[in-house]
C-alpha cells in the first residue's frame, strides 16, 4: 500500500520549521460566548478533580460558555491515557512546549481564566478545591449578567 | 516470489550505527544513537529477526503459515494463536471505526485491480461480482475461532509492517535506553530523541504536485499511506490504488499521500489509511483527529 | 466515517501492543481514605527482637488538605547491654524490678534480660493551606509504655515562593515525657549489689532509689529551604535545634567499679559473691543539639537517586555524621529494586565512662558529676546495607525490604589489666525486615 | 568573627543567586510530581527506620518536610 519512502536524515541538528508544533488558541472563534480556558496536565491531582466540574459547565452553560482546555503534558500519550480514563466533553488544545502557558503566565495547575463575551479577561483562578465550583459558577453567572 | 536474502549490513556513520536488511518487500533499517558496535549487532539481529518472523507468519505469499491456513479453510473454523487473535481484534476495531472501509478481507480486489500505471480499468460488473467475497461482517470471529466463507481471503498487508515496527521497538526498548529509530519501508518509530539533537529529522519525499517535508520526530510512530506510482489512468481520469471494499471501486479524489505521526506506528498507519479512505474529506478527517500530519494532493 | 477515532484507535493499539504508558501513579481523589500498613521485624542475634506493626490512614479532605492518622504498636523482647563490663568470672545482676537476678558467664557482656516492652503510639497530622502558597501542618504524637509516656504537639509552616520552586519551611515542636522507672528513679551513682540482695539500699543503708517519677521536656525548632533545581532534581537544606531538659538519665544502666590494679570488677557482697559492685549512671539534665540536614533527589529516566547527609553536634560533646544513599531502580514499568547504604559515625559524649576505677567514682547522690557507660554514648561507626523490592500498582502497592545493620566501635583506650582481655565494646548487629502495603 | 560573617554573607548571596536561576515552569513538574520524588516518599519506612536508629544511636531527627512536589497550588 505504501511505497513512498520517507528518507531519514538522522542526527541532523538543523531544524526546519515547516512542522512547528506551537499550539494556538484563538479566542475570536468563540465571539459572543464566554470562554473558560483551563490549563492542565495528566499528572496533576487537582486537575483530575476539576474535570467532572468542567464537564458539568458544558452541560449547564453549553450555549453561553465555551470551555477550552489546554493540556501541558510533554508526552501526548500521557494526555491520551488520562482522557481515556476521564473523558472531556470540551475541546483540548495540546501545548507540549508550554508556549500558551507562558503567554498566559500560568502559575500552577490547574489554572483557569474566564473571558467575557467581548474577550476581556474577567478573572483567573489558581488551583482547584472542593469549594471552587460554587465560586466559579457565581463568576460565570455574574459575567453573563444573570443577577443572583 | 523468491525467498528474500536474510542478511544484515552494519554501517557506522558519524553519529552512530545503522543496521540494514530487507523484509516485507521493503528496505528496513535500525538507526542507533550509540557507538557500541556489539550493541548494534545485538539489536540489529533482534529487530531483523522480529521483522522476518512477522513476515513469515503473516505473509500471504507463503503456504506454511496461519494466513494460508485461514485463506484455504473452505468455510471451516480455524483456531488462531494469541498474536493473530490480537491483530484480528484490532482489525475488527478498525473495521467498525471506519464504518466498514478498512476491511481485512478486501485483499481479493487485488486480483482485479493491477495498479501498473496502465489504462487497464476493470468492468463494474467484475468489481461488483468480486464484492461477494468481501466484507468483514460476513466473517465469524470469536476468539480464538475464525470462520471465513469459502472464497474469502484475509490479508494483513494493511497493518503488518506497522505492527512489525512497534513489536521490534518493544523488544529493542527492553534491551537499551539508547535512542533508536526503526524504519521498515517508510513506516517508522523513534524510541526517544537522539542525545545530541532535540528530535530525529525525517524527510518525506515529494509526490505529484506536493511538497517534500522535513518532519521533526521526537518519539513515536510515523507512517505514510499513498503513492505516486500506483494508479491507473484512463480518459484523463486518475484511478488511485485505494479501493472501497463496499463497491470494489477506487476511492476517487483521495490525496496522493498522507503522512501521520502518532504514539505508535500502527496508530499512525491506520489514521493515514483512514484519511486516504476518506477520499476528498481527508483534510477535514485529519483536522478532526488532532494529529500531526502532512498531506500531498 | 466516525468523526474522531483517535482515542478509540489508541485504545485498540494499546490492546494490540500491550501496555503502553502504564499509569502507575496513585490517585487520591477528594474524599478518599488512603490506608497503608507496615510491619517491621527487627532482630539482634541473642538480644533484642522487635515486631512493629503500623497502620496509617490518610484522608484527602480537599485537593490541598489532608488528615493523617497513624497507630504504631511496638513489642520489644530480649536483652540489651546494661552498661557493666565483662570480666574473667561469672557475674549476676538483680533486675530493675528487684528479686530475679540475671547470670552472665565469664567473658560475656552483661545484659539486662528483663528488657520487655510494649509501646503504643498514635500520631495525627493535619495539613491545610492557610493562605496563598502557605501551608500549615499541625501534628500531635502520643505514645505510652509501662514506664514511659510521651506527648508532643507540633506545627510547621511552608511557604512557596519563586513560582513554587523554592519552599521555605519553619516548624516548632513541644514535647513532654513522663518517666516512671520501676521502683522509682535511682540516685545518681547509687552503689548496688554490695550487700545481701536488697536492691534498694547501699552499704551505708542509703536508699539507691528515691521512688519518684520524673519528666523531661523537649523543644524542637526547624527551619529549612527546598529548592527545585530542574525538571528532574531538587534539594533540601534544613537546620534544627533540639533542646531537652529534665531527667535524661537511663534509669536501668550501670557502670562497673573495677579494682585499680587488676581491672576486675569488685565483688564485695559476702552473701552473694557473684554480684559485682556497680553504680547507677547520671547524665546532664539538659541537652542542646544542632543538626544540619541536606538531601538531594534526582529523577533519572524512571529511576530515583536519593542522597542525604546529616551533621549533628550537641553540648554533650557528641558529633555525628550520617550519609544515606538510595537508588530506586525501576524495571518492567511497575516494579523497582532499591539498594540502600547508610554510614553513621559518632564521637563519644564527654562523660562517657566505660567503667569506674574504685575510688574515682563520684559520691552517691553527686548530681553535679556525670557519667554513663551506655555504649550508645560511646564512639562508634554504624553501617546499614539493604535492598528493597516494590511494586507500584494503581490500586495496591507494596514493598519488602531486608536490611543489615552493624555497629562497631574501638575498645576504650583506658582499659587495663583484665579489662584489656575483654571485649568492652562488642559489635552489635541486627537484621530488619520491613513490609509495607498500600491498600 | 568578622571573617565568619563575611563567609556566611558570601555563601548566602551565592545561594540566592544560584536559586534565582534554578527552577522550572509549573507545567514542567511531571517528574517532580511523582510520588517517589517526594522528599519523604515513604513516610512509614522513614518512621520505622528512625525509631530503630533512635534506640541505637545518640543522634536522631534533623529531617524536615515540605516543598517539591507537583506545585499544583
Amino acid at each position: 500500500m505504501k511505497l513512498t519512502l520517507p528518507r531519514i536524515l538522522a542526527f541532523l541538528l538543523f531544524s526546519v520549521s515547516i512542522c512547528s508544533q506551537a499550539a494556538e488558541l484563538d479566542l475570536a472563534r468563540y465571539k459572543g460566548k464566554l470562554v473558560y480556558v483551563d490549563f492542565w496536565a495528566s499528572w496533576c491531582g487537582p486537575c483530575r478533580a476539576s474535570f467532572p466540574f468542567m464537564n458539568d459547565l458544558v452541560k449547564e452553560y453549553g450555549n453561553e460558555l465555551a470551555v477550552v482546555s489546554v493540556n501541558l503534558d510533554e508526552e501526548r500519550q500521557d494526555a491520551d491515557d488520562f482522557l481515556k480514563e476521564i473523558p472531556a466533553d470540551f475541546s483540548v488544545i495540546y501545548d507540549p512546549e508550554g508556549g500558551l502557558a507562558k503567554q498566559y503566565g500560568v502559575r500552577g495547575m490547574p489554572n483557569s481564566f474566564l473571558f467575557d463575551r467581548s474577550g476581556k479577561l474577567v478573572s483567573r483562578h489558581d488551583g482547584f478545591t472542593v469549594k471552587d465550583p460554587q465560586h466559579i459558577r457565581e463568576l460565570i453567572d455574574n459575567t453573563l449578567g444573570k443577577s443572583q | 516470489m523468491s525467498a528474500p536474502t536474510r542478511e544484515i549490513e552494519f554501517k557506522k556513520n558519524s553519529n552512530g550505527w545503522v543496521a540494514q536488511f530487507r523484509a516485507m518487500a521493503s528496505p528496513c533499517e535500525l538507526l542507533l544513537d550509540s557507538d557500541d558496535e556489539s550493541l548494534i549487532q545485538e539489536l540489529g539481529n533482534i529487530v531483523a529477526a522480529e521483522a522476518w518472523r512477522i513476515e513469515t507468519k503473516f505473509s500471504r505469499y507463503r503456504d506454511d503459515n496461519i494466513v494460508y491456513q485461514i485463506n484455504n479453510s473452505q468455510g471451516k473454523a480455524v483456531s488462531v494463536d494469541e498474536e493473530t487473535a490480537g491483530l484480528l481484534d484490532f482489525a475488527e476495531n478498525a473495521y467498525q471505526l471506519s464504518d466498514g472501509l478498512f476491511d481485512l478481507s478486501s485483499g481479493v480486489l487485488r486480483k482485479l485491480w493491477r495498479f501498473d500505471g496502465s489504462a487497464n480499468i476493470p468492468t463494474y460488473e467484475a468489481a461488483t461480482a468480486l464484492c461477494d467475497n468481501i466484507g468483514w461482517h460476513k466473517v465469524r470471529w470469536q476468539r480464538p475461532l475464525l470462520t471465513l466463507q469459502a472464497g474469502m481471503e484475509i490479508d494483513f498487508g494493511g497493518i503488518g509492517k506497522e505492527y512489525a515496527v512497534d513489536r521490534a521497538a518493544t523488544l529493542l526498548k527492553q534491551k537499551t535506553d539508547c535512542a533508536a529509530l526503526i524504519n521498515f519501508g517508510g513506516d517508522l518509530l523513534a524510541t526517544s530523541p537522539p542525545r545530541n539533537a532535540p528530535h530525529w529529522l525525517v524527510g518525506v519525499e515529494q509526490v505529484g504536485g506536493g511538497q517534500s517535508a522535513m518532519i521533526q520526530l521526537k518519539r513515536g510512530g510515523l507512517a505514510t499511506s499513498g503513492d505516486a506510482n500506483r494508479y491507473l489512468i484512463k480518459d484523463n481520469i486518475r484511478y488511485p490504488h485505494v479501493l472501497n471494499p463496499k463497491t470494489g471501486w477506487p476511492i476517487m479524489n483521495a490525496p496522493r499521500s498522507v503522512t501521520v505521526a502518532a504514539p505508535s506506528c500502527v496508530e499512525a498507519g491506520l489514521i493515514a489509511t483512514f484519511a486516504m479512505l476518506a477520499g476528498a474529506d481527508a483534510d477535514s478527517f485529519l483536522a478532526e483527529q488532532d494529529v500531526l500530519h502532512w498531506i500531498q494532493h | 466515517m466516525k468523526k474522531n477515532i483517535r482515542l478509540s484507535l489508541a485504545a485498540a493499539s494499546c490492546a494490540l501492543l500491550g501496555s503502553h504508558g502504564a499509569m502507575a501513579e496513585d490517585k487520591h481523589d477528594v474524599g478518599d481514605w488512603d490506608i497503608s500498613a507496615a510491619l517491621l521485624f527487627y532482630s539482634e542475634p541473642d538480644r533484642v527482637t522487635a515486631t512493629e506493626p503500623v497502620i496509617s490512614a490518610k484522608k484527602q479532605i480537599d485537593t490541598d488538605e489532608t488528615l493523617t492518622l497513624k497507630l504504631t504498636l511496638d513489642t520489644l523482647t530480649g536483652a540489651s547491654a546494661n552498661g557493666a563490663v565483662p570480666t574473667n568470672r561469672p557475674q549476676s545482676f538483680t533486675s530493675p524490678s528487684g528479686g530475679t537476678s540475671a547470670y552472665t558467664a565469664a567473658g560475656e557482656t552483661p545484659l539486662d534480660e528483663s528488657f520487655k516492652d510494649t509501646r503504643v503510639a498514635v500520631n495525627a497530622a493535619w495539613e491545610k493551606p492557610i493562605a496563598k502558597d502557605l501551608t500549615m501542618v499541625l501534628g500531635t504524637n502520643f505514645s505510652t509504655e509501662y514506664d514511659y509516656t510521651s506527648f508532643a504537639v507540633s506545627s510547621t509552616f511552608a511557604k512557596d515562593i519563586n513560582n513554587s520552586n523554592t519552599t521555605l519551611m519553619a516548624g516548632l515542636s513541644l514535647g513532654m515525657d513522663m518517666i516512671e522507672p520501676v521502683n522509682g528513679k535511682p540516685v545518681a551513682f547509687g552503689t548496688l549489689q554490695t550487700q545481701g540482695d536488697d536492691d534498694d539500699e547501699d552499704d551505708d543503708g542509703n536508699k539507691v532509689k528515691n521512688g519518684s517519677d520524673d519528666t523531661k521536656s523537649l523543644v524542637d525548632i526547624v527551619v529549612g529551604v527546598t529548592q527545585v533545581i530542574d525538571q528532574n532534581s531538587l534539594f533540601q537544606l534544613s537546620y534544627s535545634l533540639s533542646s531537652s531538659s529534665g531527667y535524661l538519665t537511663d534509669p536501668y544502666k550501670f557502670i562497673s567499679v573495677v579494682d585499680p590494679t587488676t581491672g576486675i570488677p569488685l565483688f564485695e557482697n559476702n552473701a552473694q559473691p557473684d554480684l559485682p559492685t556497680v553504680v547507677y549512671e547520671n547524665r546532664p539534665d539538659s541537652r542542646l543539639k544542632h543538626s544540619v540536614f541536606g538531601q538531594y533527589k534526582r529523577y533519572i529516566g524512571g529511576d530515583v537517586l536519593d542522597t542525604s547527609y546529616r551533621f549533628m553536634v550537641d553540648d554533650w560533646g557528641i558529633t555525628s555524621n550520617t550519609i544515606d544513599v538510595k537508588y530506586r531502580w525501576k524495571f518492567a514499568d511497575t516494579q523497582y529494586l532499591q539498594p540502600h547504604v547508610r554510614v553513621y559515625q559518632q564521637s563519644a559524649a564527654d562523660f562517657y565512662t566505660p567503667f569506674f576505677i574504685d575510688g574515682q567514682q563520684p559520691t552517691v547522690g553527686d548530681t553535679n558529676s556525670e557519667a554513663s557507660a551506655d555504649y550508645r554514648l560511646g564512639e562508634f561507626m554504624a553501617y546499614t546495607v539493604g535492598l528493597e523490592y516494590g511494586q507500584d500498582n494503581p490500586s495496591n502497592s507494596w514493598s519488602v525490604a531486608l536490611e543489615y545493620y552493624l555497629q562497631t566501635g574501638d575498645e576504650p583506650s583506658q582499659a587495663f589489666g583484665e579489662l584489656k582481655n575483654q571485649e568492652l565494646y562488642p559489635d552489635v548487629d541486627a537484621l530488619m525486615l520491613r513490609v509495607v502495603y498500600d491498600f | 568573627m568578622r571573617k565568619h560573617m563575611l563567609w556566611i554573607a558570601v555563601i548566602a548571596s551565592s545561594t540566592l543567586t544560584a536559586c534565582s536561576s534554578m527552577g522550572v515552569d509549573p507545567w514542567q513538574r511531571q517528574n517532580l510530581a511523582k510520588p517517589e520524588m517526594a522528599l519523604d516518599s515513604s513516610p512509614l519506612n522513614t518512621a520505622l527506620d528512625d525509631h530503630i536508629y533512635f534506640s541505637k544511636e545518640a543522634s536522631s531527627g534533623g529531617r524536615s518536610f515540605g516543598g517539591g512536589g507537583c506545585g499544583c497550588n
